[in-house]
C-alpha cells in the first residue's frame, strides 16, 4: 500500500475515526492525549500534501475508486493545502495547549465528549478544505458546524447557551442556503462535482435558476463565514466558549466558509457567467468596506477583551473579502495572505488571552490593571500578535496588509479610496489595541497583590510559539507567498 | 390522476405550515408537526422516492414527535405573543419568495424527461448498479457504494448529535433539591395499551432487522433500519417507564453501540486501503469485486444500523432523565 | 377503482385536518392526527397499487407499527404533566 | 396544455412558499421550540425541492425489478442527498433541543427576549 | 368466470370502504364533542380499514403484497382502537366531562 497516494483521505480520516476512540478514553488527561496525538497527526499529513503540493503535483483521490462525477473526489491544491495548513496548524496548537485551561472549565467527567466533538470539528472543516463535491462539501460542514455548537456550548457562563442556540440558528440558515443553491445547480447541470460542474454550467449560463443558485450560495456561505452584516451571531459565540476552542474557532473556521466562497465563486460562476465577476465586487466590495470600518469601530468602544477581539475578527473578514472582491491576481493573492496571516495574529491573541484569563476571570479591560507586571511574558506575546494584527512591518500583519494595499491600487481609479479604508481601519486597530495595551501596562492593579503568577508554561509556551511564528513569517514569508501566489494563478486564470 | 393528488396534498402541506407558524399552543404545534411530516412522507412516494419516504415515515411519526414532546415536558408549551417587528420579517421572507419563484420560471418541469438531472449521471447509476452491485435497489447502491463517504459523513452528523447532546445534558440540573422521581411507571396502569403495546415491541424489532437486510431488494437500509428499531425501543420505555428500558439495554451499550457503528464503518474504508483499493473501494474485499461490494454494502449498513439506533436511543434517555429529575 | 377509494380517503384527511385545526380541545387535536396516519396508512396502500408496485407496502406498514408510539408519548406526557401538577398542589 | 405545464411548476411554487414560512417563522418567531420547528419546516421545503426534480414522467421508484423490461426509473441521485439531509436535519433539531432545555433550566424561560433581559 | 366474481366483489368492498371513510371523516368534523368524535374516528379506524383490505386482498391474490396487506391491516385493527381509547382515558382522568358542550384548549385539561 503507498500510503502517499492515500494522503488526502488520511487527512481526513484520521482525525474523524479518532474521534469515537476518544470517548472510551475514561481516564484523566488520557482523551487530552488521544485527541493531541490525533490532531498532530492530521497536522503532519497537512505537511506532507503541502509538500507534495510545492513539488507541483495537486493530488486527487477518488473515493470508493469510483470515476469522478459519479463518485466523490477529493482534491488539494496550492489553496487547499494553505487552507489545510491553517486548520491543521489551529487544531493541534490548541489541543497542545488546552489542557490546563480546560480542566479549568469543563468538568473531567465531560471531558471525553468534549474532546471528541473538538476532533470532530478539525475533521469536518478539513474535509470541506479537501472535497471536491459540492454535497459532500455540505454534509462536512454540517459535522463541523455540530461540532462547534458542542465546543461552545461548553462555556463555563450561562450566557454561552443563547450565544450558542443564535449560531446554530444561523449557521442552519446559512447551510440550508447553500444546499438550496446546490440544489438549484445540480437541477441544471445534473452534476455535483465542482470540475464537472464548471464544465457543463456554460450550456444554462444565465439561465434564472443559476443566478438565484449563485445567490443562495454566496448568501449561506457568507452567513457561515460571518461577513457583515450576517456576522451577529459571532461575536457573542466567540466570547462565551471556552477560551481554548475561541483560539480554534476563531483561527479557522470561518475562514473555511469563505474558502468555500471563493472557491464557487471563481471555479464555478466566474469562469462561465457573464458578468459574474461585476456582480461578485458589487456584492463584495461594499459589505468588505462596510464590516471593515464597522466592525473596527465597535471594536473600539468594547469593554470586554475577549469581545473586542471576536468583533475584530469581523473587520478582518473583511480584509479577505475585500481582495476577493478585486477579482485581480494581486487581490487573491493578499486575500489568501491574509487567511494564513490572519490566523496568525488572532491565534496568538486569543491564546494570550487565554493565559490572562488564568487570572482575570472576567476579561474586563477596567479590570486588568497591573496585569503586565504579574504576567509579563503573556502580555510580551499579546503585544507581539497585536503588532502583527495592526500590521506593523516585521511581523506577518504587515505582508498581507501591504499586498492588499497595493492590490488596491492595481484595481482601478478608486484604488487609493480604497487605500484610505485600508489605512483608517489599521488606525483603528492601532486605537483598540492600545487600549488592551494601556490596560494591560498602564493601569494600576485593581486588588492588592501584584505577584509574578504566570500562566501554566504548557500554555505559555504554545503562545510564545505562535507569536514567534508572526515575526518568523513577517520575516520570511516565502512559503505562504509561494501557496498564495500560486492559489491566485489557478483561480484568476480561470476567472479571466 | 396521480399528479392532481400530489398536488392535493401539497396544498394540504401548506396549510398545516401556516397553521403551524399560526398556532400559540406548542403542543399543538408539534401534533401539527407530525402531521406535516405524514404528508411530506406521501408526497415523497407519489415522487418515486420510497427510501426517502420510509425515512421519514421512521423519524417523524415516532422519533421526532417524542423528542419534541420530552423537550415540552421541559418546558411549557405556551408561547408569549409579540408585538412589532413583524414588517421587517415579512419583507425579507417576501423577497426571498419571490426570488425562487423567479428561479422556478427556467427550471425544467416537473417529470421532465429530458432534465439535465435525467441525462448526466443518474444514468450511469441505474445502468452499472446491476453489473457492479449485482442487486436491485439503486438508492442503496449510491448511498452505501458510489456516495459511500457521504454516508460516512452522515454517520458522523448523528454521533455528533448523540455526543454534543450527551455533553449537552451531561451537566447536573441547577436546583438539586429535587429529588428523582419515585419511579417513571411509564403507561404501566393502562392495561390496553400495555397489552397491545407489549405485542407490537417485537413486531417492530423484526420489520427493523427486515429493513435492515432487505434494504438492498427493496426501500429500506441502516438507517431507517436504526430509526425504527430505537422506535421500537422507545415504545417499550414508553410502556415500562425509563428505568425498566435502561435496564434492558443500558447506557453503555447505547454508547457502544454508536462508537461502534461508527468504528466499523470507518474501519471497512480503512480494511479497504490496506488491501490495496481506495478507501471505502469494497471490491477489493472478495476475490469477486461484485461479491466485494456486497459484502462491504452489508457491514457499513450495518454500522449505519447500529450507530443510528444507539444514538436516537441515547438521545431520547438524555431527554427522559431530565424530565424525571426536574 | 382505486382512484374513487383514494379520493374517499384524501377528503376524510382534509377533513381530519380541519378538525386538527379548529380543536377545541387538545384531545380532539391529538384524535385528529391519529385518523390523519390511519389514513395515510391507507393511501399509501392504495397508492402502492394504483402504482403498480405493490412490493412497497413497506412504507405502509412502517407507519401501522409506529403510528401509535406518538400517540401513547401524548398519553405519557399528559400523564408526567398531572403528576407534576398533582405534586405541586399536594406541597 | 398551457395549465398543465404551470402546474408543472407547482411543487416548486410549494417549496418557495413552505420554505418562506419557515423562514418566517425562525426570524419572527421570539419562542425558542417555535424556532427550531420554523427550521424544520424550512429544511423540509428542501426536501421537497430535490425530491421533486428526481421524478421523471412514467417512471418508478428505482428499484429495478426482475423480468421487467423498458422501464423509466426515477433519479436515485436526489433521493440519496435527501436521505442524507433528513439525518443532519434531526441531528441538528435534537441538538437544539438540548440547548434549549439547558437555556430553560438557567433562565427560567424559553422566550427569547426574556432571556436578552436577564442578562 | 371466478375471476370477474371476485372483481366485482373487491369493487363492491372498496366502495364500502371508501364510504365508511367518508363517513367516519365528516362525523370526525360534524359530531359536537370529543367523546362523540371519537365514535366516528373508530368507524375509519376498524371497519373502513377491514373493508378496504380486504378488496386489496382479493385484487392481490395469493403472493406476498397480501401477506404484507394482511399484517397491516392487522396492525391497524390492534393499534387503532388501542389509541383512541388511550385518548379517551387520557381526557377523562383529566377532567374533560363527557357531557361538556364544547372545551378548548384554554379552559380546561392540561393545555392551559
Amino acid at each position: 500500500m503507498d500510503l502517499t497516494a492515500h494522503l488526502p483521505a488520511l487527512q481526513v480520516v484520521v482525525p474523524m475515526l479518532s474521534a469515537p476512540l476518544v470517548v472510551l478514553l475514561q481516564p484523566r488527561g488520557l482523551a487530552w492525549a488521544g485527541a493531541t496525538v490525533a490532531a498532530l497527526a492530521s497536522f503532519a499529513i497537512a505537511l506532507a500534501l503541502t509538500i507534495a503540493v510545492l513539488d507541483g503535483q495537486p493530488q486527487v483521490y477518488a473515493m470508493g475508486g469510483w470515476p469522478a462525477p459519479y463518485g466523490i473526489a477529493l482534491g488539494v491544491d496550492a489553496f487547499s493545502a494553505l487552507v489545510l495548513l491553517v486548520v491543521t496548524g489551529a487544531g493541534a496548537a490548541s489541543l497542545l495547549a488546552a489542557r490546563p485551561s480546560i480542566d479549568q472549565q469543563i468538568e473531567q467527567e465531560r471531558q471525553p465528549l468534549f474532546y471528541s466533538a473538538w476532533l470532530l470539528g478539525l475533521a469536518g472543516l478539513v474535509g470541506i478544505v479537501v472535497s471536491a463535491d459540492a454535497f459532500n462539501i455540505f454534509v462536512f460542514m454540517e459535522i463541523s458546524s455540530l461540532a462547534s455548537y458542542i465546543l461552545i456550548a461548553g462555556g463555563p457562563d450561562r450566557r454561552a447557551l443563547p450565544a450558542v442556540f443564535k449560531y446554530l440558528i444561523m449557521g442552519t440558515i446559512g447551510a440550508t442556503f447553500y444546499l438550496i443553491g446546490v440544489g438549484l445547480i445540480y437541477m441544471m447541470t445534473g452534476t455535483l462535482n465542482l470540475a464537472d460542474m464548471e464544465a457543463r454550467i456554460g450550456d444554462v449560463v444565465d439561465m434564472n435558476p443559476i443566478l438565484v443558485a449563485a445567490g443562495f450560495i454566496t448568501i449561506g456561505l457568507a452567513l457561515k463565514a460571518a461577513v457583515f452584516p450576517l456576522h451577529v451571531w459571532l461575536p457573542n459565540a466567540y466570547t462565551q466558549a471556552p477560551h481554548m476552542v475561541t483560539v480554534f474557532l476563531a483561527a479557522c473556521a470561518t475562514k473555511v466558509a469563505l474558502y468555500v466562497l471563493i472557491r464557487f465563486d471563481y471555479l464555478v460562476f466566474q469562469a462561465k457567467l457573464a458578468d459574474h465577476e461585476a456582480q461578485f465586487a458589487l456584492f463584495a466590495l461594499p459589505l468588505a468596506i462596510l464590516g471593515i470600518l464597522v466592525a473596527s469601530a465597535v471594536a473600539m468602544f468594547e469593554g470586554n477583551l475577549k469581545r473586542l477581539l471576536a468583533t475584530s475578527s469581523v473587520a478582518q473578514i473583511g480584509y479577505i473579502l475585500l481582495g476577493a472582491s478585486f477579482v485581480s491576481q494581486a487581490g487573491l493573492s493578499a486575500s489568501v495572505m491574509h487567511i494564513f496571516n490572519h490566523a496568525l495574529a488572532k491565534g496568538g491573541l486569543f491564546l494570550a488571552v487565554a493565559c490572562l484569563a488564568y487570572h482575570y476571570r472576567d476579561l474586563r479591560l477596567d479590570q486588568l490593571g497591573g496585569a503586565a507586571a504579574r504576567m509579563p511574558w503573556t502580555c510580551a506575546a499579546l503585544l507581539v500578535c497585536g503588532f502583527s494584527l495592526i500590521g506593523i512591518p516585521g511581523t506577518a500583519g504587515f505582508i498581507s496588509k501591504w499586498l492588499l494595499i497595493s492590490a488596491a491600487l492595481e484595481s482601478g481609479p478608486w484604488g487609493w479610496g480604497l487605500v484610505a479604508v485600508i489605512l483608517v481601519s489599521s488606525l483603528m486597530a492601532v486605537v483598540y489595541i492600545w487600549r488592551i495595551v494601556e490596560a494591560l501596562y498602564f493601569r494600576a492593579a485593581v486588588e492588592g497583590d501584584s505577584l509574578p503568577a504566570e500562566a501554566p508554561l504548557q500554555l505559555l509556551l504554545v503562545t510564545w510559539l505562535v507569536a514567534l511564528l508572526n515575526i518568523v513569517f513577517g520575516l520570511f514569508p516565502g512559503v505562504p507567498l509561494e501557496l498564495a501566489n500560486s492559489t491566485a494563478t489557478l483561480l484568476a486564470g480561470f476567472a479571466s | 390522476m396521480i399528479f392532481v393528488f400530489a398536488l392535493f396534498l401539497l396544498t394540504l402541506l401548506v396549510i398545516t405550515a401556516l397553521a403551524i407558524v399560526h398556532t400559540e399552543n406548542l403542543f399543538v404545534a408539534v401534533m401539527l408537526t407530525s402531521i406535516f411530516s405524514l404528508l411530506m412522507a406521501a408526497n415523497f412516494f407519489i415522487l418515486d422516492a420510497a427510501d426517502v419516504a420510509l425515512t421519514e415515515a421512521a423519524v417523524g411519526a415516532g422519533v421526532t414527535t417524542v423528542i419534541f414532546l420530552s423537550a415540552l415536558a421541559l418546558t411549557g408549551e405556551r408561547e408569549k405573543p409579540r408585538v412589532g417587528g413583524r414588517n421587517i420579517a415579512l419583507v425579507t421572507v417576501g423577497v426571498l419568495a419571490l426570488l425562487i419563484i423567479y428561479a422556478t420560471f427556467d427550471k425544467p418541469r416537473l417529470g421532465d424527461p429530458n432534465a439535465p438531472v435525467h441525462q448526466h449521471v443518474a444514468p450511469w447509476y441505474l445502468e452499472k448498479t446491476p453489473e457492479y452491485m449485482g442487486f436491485p435497489n439503486v438508492v442503496t447502491a449510491v448511498l452505501s457504494s458510489f456516495r459511500g463517504y457521504d454516508t460516512l459523513g452522515e454517520v458522523f452528523v448523528v454521533f455528533a448529535a448523540c455526543i454534543g447532546v450527551l455533553f449537552i445534558l451531561g451537566v447536573r440540573p441547577p436546583r438539586e433539591s429535587l429529588e428523582p422521581r419515585d419511579e417513571s411507571s411509564g403507561l404501566r396502569h393502562h392495561l390496553i395499551p400495555q397489552v397491545v403495546g407489549r405485542l407490537l415491541v417485537p413486531f417492530i424489532v423484526l420489520f427493523g432487522l427486515y429493513v435492515q437486510f432487505h434494504g438492498e431488494y427493496g426501500p429500506g437500509g441502516g438507517f431507517q433500519a436504526g430509526a425504527i428499531i430505537a422506535t421500537g425501543v422507545i415504545l417499550y420505555a414508553l410502556l415500562e417507564g425509563e428505568a425498566e428500558a435502561l435496564r434492558a439495554v443500558p447506557r453503555s451499550v447505547l454508547l457502544g453501540m454508536v462508537i461502534g457503528g461508527a468504528m466499523l464503518f470507518g474501519s471497512v474504508g480503512v480494511v479497504c486501503m490496506l488491501m490495496g483499493g481506495a478507501f471505502l473501494d469494497y471490491s477489493v474485499l472478495a476475490a469477486d469485486p461484485v461479491w466485494g461490494q456486497q459484502l462491504g454494502i452489508l457491514i457499513i449498513e450495518a454500522g449505519v444500523g447500529m450507530a443510528v439506533c444507539g444514538a436516537l436511543l441515547s438521545i431520547f434517555h438524555a431527554f427522559a432523565a431530565r424530565e424525571s429529575l426536574s | 377503482m382505486y382512484i374513487l377509494v383514494s379520493i374517499a380517503i384524501l377528503v376524510t384527511m382534509v377533513l381530519a385536518l380541519v378538525r386538527a385545526l379548529l380543536g377545541p380541545s387538545v384531545y380532539d387535536r391529538v384524535l385528529a392526527v391519529n385518523v390523519f396516519g390511519t389514513k395515510t396508512v391507507l393511501l399509501l396502500s392504495v397508492m402502492a397499487f394504483l402504482n403498480g408496485r405493490p412490493d412497497f407496502l413497506d412504507l405502509a406498514l412502517a407507519y401501522a407499527l409506529i403510528n401509535m408510539v406518538g400517540i401513547l408519548a401524548v398519553l405519557v406526557f399528559f400523564q408526567s404533566r398531572s403528576s407534576i401538577k398533582e405534586r405541586a398542589e399536594s406541597d | 396544455m398551457k395549465l398543465l405545464e404551470l402546474l408543472g411548476y407547482f411543487n416548486y411554487w410549494v417549496f418557495a412558499i413552505i420554505l418562506t414560512v419557515g423562514l418566517y417563522a425562525v426570524i419572527r418567531k421570539t419562542n425558542l421550540i417555535k424556532k427550531l420547528i420554523g427550521l424544520s419546516i424550512f429544511q423540509s421545503a428542501v426536501f421537497l425541492m430535490y425530491i421533486t426534480m428526481d421524478k421523471v414522467e412514467g417512471g418508478t421508484a428505482p428499484i429495478i425489478q426482475a423480468g421487467v423490461e423498458n422501464q423509466i426509473f426515477s433519479n436515485p441521485l436526489p433521493q440519496v442527498l435527501i436521505l442524507t439531509a433528513i439525518v443532519v436535519g434531526v441531528s441538528t433539531l435534537a441538538l437544539g433541543l438540548a440547548i434549549v432545555v439547558r437555556i430553560n433550566e438557567s433562565y427560567g424561560t424559553i422566550e427569547e427576549r426574556e432571556i436578552l433581559d436577564a442578562d | 368466470m371466478i375471476d370477474i366474481g371476485l372483481d366485482i366483489l373487491s369493487w363492491i368492498l372498496l366502495t364500502l370502504g371508501g364510504a365508511c371513510v367518508l363517513i367516519g371523516g365528516i362525523g370526525g368534523l360534524r359530531l359536537p364533542n370529543f367523546y362523540t368524535r371519537i365514535h366516528a374516528a373508530s368507524l375509519t379506524d376498524t371497519m373502513a380499514t377491514l373493508l378496504i383490505f380486504a378488496g386489496m386482498m382479493l385484487q392481490a391474490g395469493l403472493s406476498l403484497p397480501t401477506l404484507k396487506l394482511l399484517a397491516i391491516m392487522l396492525f391497524l385493527l390492534l393499534t387503532g382502537p388501542t389509541a383512541t381509547y388511550a385518548l379517551a382515558n387520557a381526557a377523562l382522568l383529566s377532567g374533560l366531562k363527557p357531557d361538556a358542550e364544547t372545551v378548548t384548549d384554554n379552559d380546561k385539561g392540561h393545555a392551559g
